[in-house]
């Protein structure tokens, strides 16, 4: 398979901490791949450097074979490359629907539409009710954002960022703070998406269950280093991971 | 221009210099340490002038009142800080909040010294030790000056031990860069912030009675020093105490030369130097803390 | 029953300002309400950075300055007859500046944005000031002419005011409803996000303080007709101020709030001064009192009667995935 | 808004039939005065001049047994002084508009009782525009104007002043500045006096520190610095000056707000002797009767000696009490105008064999100006020092003068 994203010896200082030591990954089209790592391994700051949050110290972003380094977050956003966030990030005094609704105004270049009706825009309202019935959120599509439940909340996450019709997904801690049957939920989610849309998926996770019951590759960060890479088994069997990371948690 | 010239205008220049400093920097503490932007300074200014007046028609001491202005700006401070801006800490629009309701002490502050003190110009006489002037070569430099400079010296020097040598002053900078971060250290960061803003007002006080002698005491007087300390906090940098003096200097500087060459241009001399400052560094010269998007 | 509500606020805007003329006041409170409705403008057009965008300048009197002095100048320079078209060139002369100062200022987040906007219109101010050959200095310019059909009596220059403001005040409240208008209150909400919505905040925050500074010099124009006459205090601090006022006392978080707070405190300033030359202790009082209590201004209070209040849905969290 | 608007008109109505029946008419008259900050001083200083005169006319008496009453109100900004005028028109209806400290919110005044055609009597503000080229016929003046002070000011550079040739100039960077030193530099040049121009110096109004200025205008060592601050800026100027040994190195001239009595109480012991200032009104002269009376009647009133501000507030009100006697009424505006062009007023400030009146062509009152040196005299403290050596200058010398009045036209158009 071809690859869609391409990082390379990217690197990051903060102060004197070195959160990305010279990592190296390919990400391969239409792959489900999880990035683990214990806490303080640098796997947020690495999603930030690679979406544009914050600049690198060095290295290169490739995706779809163009050098995206230092380009600004919403463009590289336009070009497919969507996140959501590990502390969901939504407009809270807004509808459900309207969370959704404005990613699609996004999505379609109506958000410029000046002086006719918000709601005018037939494409926009097709799709976002289209994602509202992908993520199982049409039941609650007049509830204020802030009224959600936790775990919907984070569905709403991915749902706004589904909704920008990304071609790959990057994920930080889909199920982070949610009760055991809601991660059931995101996990169905997770592959229901990956299956329909024929999408990239990389995500964070410390969920094992999760990481182990979905993802077809795992790549390990310890210490902002890449450590291993591969299948399942792989990983699961990898002493350097084991001994780092795994070894205190999977007996 | 010859030596004597440019000897007397730098003076000149210090002396602006340090009493725009003394202002500014209560601004810039409050700014960095408390997240307020305290646009009734002035105010305060103000009330250690009437203080200041009051406690010389009992005692007729100059120093006395100097104390007296200080410390009873301070509380007033303390007062407005504990009572009513800790109410909006937080808020959503905590911003605009922070602007109306300083505001509001403005106008209530100012009215009620009117209402005490009466709208009359009010007299506080320089000290008679201050009262004279000595020469250096033929520039004349007048006590009060050297001691207004002094001062303003001495209170960089103190607040320069207070933030670098000590403890306390270590959670003071500390908090002006994180107050939760402060919170969790276990810190009583409510406490921190109100003594501070009680600090930052009295030096506007302090401020306030150094320059009567020099100035008309009447209401209305701290709003006319505002614009020109928030000029000052804006060039230095908002929130750093050291860009409070640098933006002084700059500012009393500026002023001093220009009107020798410019003199037309005097009024709007000090924006000038501010929107060329903030085309170049929109942060200020010296800031902390991260003003801009990523 | 939804588009009733939807339009309720502004049957209540006509019969009101428009009841007024068939009331027929008397001179002063009809100038007095042409001075409310001006103010009204000003204030929703400011509403759009603040209480939509969630951007507090603190120099819009800048943009309100330049729209009084571009049509006042050009009419005192060359007659009346084109005065609407003055008011316009004002709104067009702001909507220039506020690029530049928009572009430098927006660099900036937060309390330094609004310092920055306070420095810029001081700065206006100050050149104002100082260019008395050009702008009169702080005497301002006095008998501005009017085109004939607008001089006589007032409620000629007050219908004049209320058509040209309810014209910009349904332009604004269209953008405010358009999809521009929910990105701006995404921003407000969450920029971080409209980021990663693939959307540039700052070139939106920019556009919006545009529109802001453009709808706010036309009330400036409207306003160097009214009296006939302008000032330099009309780019002071205060007047700047006053805007973050009306939108705070009115509710910012409604469109139609910030008409009424210029009401009330157009209403405020003339009782208290009238009663009392303590007004500034007066006002100082009031908005402490609106600070503490009524942080959402008029409109924004939850009435125990009419909207369906949302408090109570909050209480119990509703996970509406179970079902399917 | 609408019910406050009827309820008002009912209770103008019913105040109407009520003063009707009963035949005694009040005269209303509505005063604007600045009465917060800086300038507030004047505005409290005229209130209490107010009260006295018209006190004092009541006693005396009306035509028809009319009272005067007045109204005042803080007049904050041109826009909100504007608003009020009108009020006081449309509403309250008075019959003149009255005061007013600033100039700026005079000129916008003039222009609402120029379209109401209702008379408007300017007590405080100063610049020479309001009876020159923005002159309109229902405006009058019931003090000098800077061109009458500094005219006197440049007669007493050429006739008591000797041997000088700098000059320098400083003063506050707006309108009231700006035109005192373009009034002196006329008055000057009309006089045939040669002189050099050293400096100008134009701090900002209220500026707090002039130290910069001190020492630079110490190094241009002019001959005369003419200064043209007001009030604080004038005590600020003086107190920082004085160190420098500025006074005793060159003459220190200031002779149109100068003299102004709350300056000389504010700086106390701080004013130096010998520099010469004058102002629209002293406390200390003419040394006749009427003055003596009116400055110890105010002290008693207020517990403080007046501001010249009082003085321009109570001719103001005695002015008006002179015209409606002499039209017997006071709804007749045209002939209110037509009375008081050229109608004599006595003044505290009239030395005996002198009385002021106003010029019928530009409705400014016409005064004698005073111009004297600071000497000590602690009779009406807290002042220190008070003027003394007083030179007077005829009334008529000072206005009008259609020659400047063509020069300010062109200058500053209509």
């Amino acid at each position: 398979m071809p690859a869609i994203l391409e990082i390379k010896d990217l690197d990051k200082h903060f102060g004197g901490i070195h959160v990305t030591n010279h990592v190296n990954i390919t990400v391969e089209r239409g792959e489900m791949s999880a990035i683990i790592g214990p806490n303080g391994a640098g796997k947020t700051t690495f999603f930030n450097l690679i979406t544009g949050s914050i600049p690198s110290d060095n290295g290169r972003v490739v995706y779809e074979n163009e050098d995206i380094t230092g380009t600004r977050p919403e463009k590289i956003v336009k070009m497919g490359m969507v996140r959501a966030f590990q502390v969901s990030s939504l407009f809270l005094e807004e509808t459900v629907y309207d969370n959704v609704y404005l990613a699609a105004l996004s999505n379609f270049g109506k958000n410029i539409g000046m002086f006719a009706d918000r709601l005018s825009y037939r494409d926009a309202r097709e799709h976002t009710e289209m994602i509202l019935v992908r993520t199982g959120m049409l039941g609650c599509r007049d509830l204020k954002a802030s009224e959600l439940s936790h775990g919907d909340q984070k569905i709403l996450d991915i749902a706004i960022a589904l909704t920008l019709n990304p071609k790959i997904l990057l994920l930080d801690e889909p199920t982070a703070g949610m009760a055991p049957d809601e991660r059931v939920k995101m996990m169905a989610l997770l592959e229901d998406l990956h299956q329909y849309f024929q999408l990239t998926t990389v995500f964070i996770e410390h969920d094992m269950d999760m990481v182990f019951g979905i993802a077809q590759k795992i790549r390990v960060l310890v210490q902002g280093e890449l450590i291993a890479e591969g299948t399942p088994d792989h990983i699961r069997n990898h002493e350097a991971v084991i001994e780092a990371y795994l070894g205190k948690e999977v007996v | 221009m010859d030596l004597t010239t440019f000897v007397s205008q730098f003076i000149s220049g210090l002396s602006v210099a340090m009493l725009l400093f003394l202002i500014a920097s209560g601004l810039t503490l409050i700014f960095g340490v408390v997240n307020v932007l305290n646009f009734a300074h002035g105010s305060f200014y103000l009330l250690g002038t009437y203080f200041a007046y009051q406690s010389m028609q009992f005692f007729d001491n100059f120093w006395l009142g100097l104390i007296v202005g200080t410390v009873c700006a301070g509380v007033v401070g303390m007062i407005v800080e504990f009572f009513f801006l800790k109410r909006i800490y937080g808020r959503a629009e905590e911003g605009a909040f922070q602007l109306l309701m300083t505001y509001a002490f403005i106008l209530i502050l100012d009215d009620m010294v009117k209402f005490i003190w009466g709208p009359e110009y009010k007299t506080i006489p320089k000290p008679e030790l201050l009262a004279g002037s000595f020469n250096i070569g033929s520039v004349v430099v007048p006590l009060y000056t050297l001691f207004i400079i002094v001062v303003g010296f001495v209170v960089v020097l103190l607040a320069w031990y207070f933030l670098m040598r000590t403890d306390k002053g270590k959670m003071v900078r500390a908090s002006s860069l994180d107050r939760e971060m402060l919170g969790l250290l276990g810190t009583n960061v409510p406490m921190i912030m109100t003594l501070v803003f009680g600090v930052a007002t009295a030096m506007g006080g302090l401020a306030g009675v150094m320059a009567a002698p020099l100035r008309t005491v009447t209401p209305g007087a701290g709003v006319e020093v505002i614009i020109d300390s928030l000029i000052v906090v804006v060039i230095g940098g908002f929130g750093n105490f050291w860009g409070a003096l640098l933006g002084a200097l700059i500012i009393g500087e500026v002023l001093s030369f220009g009107i020798l060459w410019m003199p037309e241009m005097a009024t709007v001399l000090t924006f000038i130097v501010m929107i060329v400052v903030l085309v170049i560094k929109p942060e200020g010269l010296l800031s902390p803390k991260a003003t801009g998007r990523k | 029953m939804k588009s009733l509500r939807q339009y309720l606020p502004w049957i209540l805007y006509f019969v009101f300002f428009l009841g007024v003329l068939a009331v027929n006041p008397g001179a002063h409170y009809t100038h007095l309400l042409a001075r409310v409705i001006i103010f009204g403008l000003y204030a929703v057009a400011f509403n759009l950075l603040f209480g939509r965008t969630g951007l507090v300048s603190f120099g819009h009197a800048l943009f309100y300055g330049i729209g009084a002095y571009i049509t006042g100048m050009l009419a005192k320079a060359s007659g009346p007859d084109l005065f609407l078209l003055y008011i316009l060139l004002g709104g067009i002369g702001a909507a220039i500046v506020s690029v530049f100062i928009g572009l430098l200022s927006l660099r900036l987040t937060g309390m330094f944005f609004t310092m920055l906007t306070l420095a810029f219109a001081q700065l206006a101010w100050g050149i104002t000031f100082k260019l008395y050959n050009f702008t009169g200095g702080d005497d301002g310019i006095q008998a501005i002419p009017k085109p004939a059909y607008l001089t006589g009596p007032v409620w000629k220059y007050y219908f004049f005011s209320f058509v040209v403001v309810t014209i910009c005040v349904f332009v604004i409240w269209r953008i405010s409803r358009s999809s521009f208008g929910m990105v701006l209150k995404g921003i407000r909400q969450n920029p971080g996000r409209i980021t990663f919505m693939g959307l540039n905040v700052y070139k939106n925050q920019l556009v919006a303080y545009i529109i802001s500074a453009f709808f706010t010099a036309i009330a400036g124009g409207l306003y160097a007709g009214l009296d006939g006459s302008i000032h330099p205090d009309m780019l002071h601090w205060p007047t700047s101020g006053n805007a973050i006022l009306m939108c705070t006392i009115g509710g910012m978080n409604t469109f139609f709030g910030p008409v009424i707070g210029a009401a009330i405190l157009t209403g405020l300033e003339e009782i208290v001064g009238k009663y009392t030359e303590y007004w500034s202790f007066s006002i100082g009082v009031v908005v402490l009192v609106v600070v503490l209590l009524f942080p959402r201004g008029l409109l924004g209070i939850k009435w125990p009667w009419g909207r369906k209040s949302t408090t109570e849905e909050k209480e119990t969290e509703v996970a509406c995935n179970t079902g399917d | 808004m609408k019910r406050r608007g009827l309820f008002l008109i009912v209770v103008v109505m019913l105040f109407c039939s009520f003063t009707v029946a009963y035949g005694a008419e009040t005269i209303k008259i509505g005063a604007l005065y600045t009465m917060t900050g800086r300038g507030g001083q004047y505005g409290k200083d005229s209130e209490v001049a107010i009260k006295m005169a018209v006190d004092e006319v009541n006693a005396k008496g009306l035509p028809g047994g009319a009272k005067l009453e007045v109204i005042i109100t803080d007049d904050k900004n041109p826009q909100y002084a504007v608003s009020v005028a009108k009020r006081y028109i449309s509403d309250e209806k008075v019959k003149f508009l009255f005061g007013i400290i600033s100039s700026a919110i005079g000129l916008a005044v003039t222009e609402v009782s120029k379209e109401q055609k209702v008379i408007f009597i300017g007590t405080d503000h100063a610049a020479t525009d309001l009876t020159a080229n923005k002159f309109q016929k229902y405006y009058f003046r019931s003090a000098n104007n800077t061109f009458q002070s500094m005219m006197a000011g440049a007669m007493y550079l050429k006739d008591e002043v000797k041997g000088w040739k700098k000059i320098a100039y400083i003063g506050p960077d707006y309108a009231y500045g700006r035109d005192q030193w373009m009034e002196l530099k006329w008055g000057l040049d009309k006089l045939g006096v040669k002189y050099q121009v050293v400096g100008e110096y134009w701090p900002k109004l209220y500026e707090p520190d002039y130290t910069s200025y001190i020492t630079a205008i110490m190094k241009a060592a002019p001959d005369i610095l003419v200064s043209g601050f007001w009030g604080g800026d004038t005590v600020s100027f003086i107190k920082q000056a004085k160190p420098y040994k500025l006074f005793e190195k060159m003459k220190y001239f200031h002779v149109d707000a100068g003299g102004n009595y709350e300056a000389l109480a504010a700086l106390g012991g701080d004013m130096p002797a010998g520099i010469i200032l004058s102002a629209r009104h002293h406390n200390n002269w003419p040394d006749t009767q009427a003055n003596k009376a009116y400055v110890q009647k105010f002290y008693k009133a207020a517990g403080r000696y007046p501001s010249y501000a009082a003085e321009g507030a109570y001719v103001g009100i005695h002015m008006i009490a002179e015209a409606i006697r002499k039209v017997g009424n006071a709804n007749d505006t045209e002939a209110l105008v037509k009375a008081m062009e050229g109608m004599k007023v006595q003044c505290p400030e009239d030395p005996s064999g002198f009385t002021s009146y106003i010029d019928p062509k530009t409705h400014q009152i016409v005064q004698v100006q005073a111009i004297g040196v600071t000497v000590k005299n602690a009779k009406f403290p807290p002042a220190k020092y008070m003027l003394g050596n007083l030179k007077v200058y005829p009334a008529d010398k000072l206005w009008p003068s259609f020659e400047y009045i063509d020069y300010l036209t062109k200058q500053k158009g209509k």
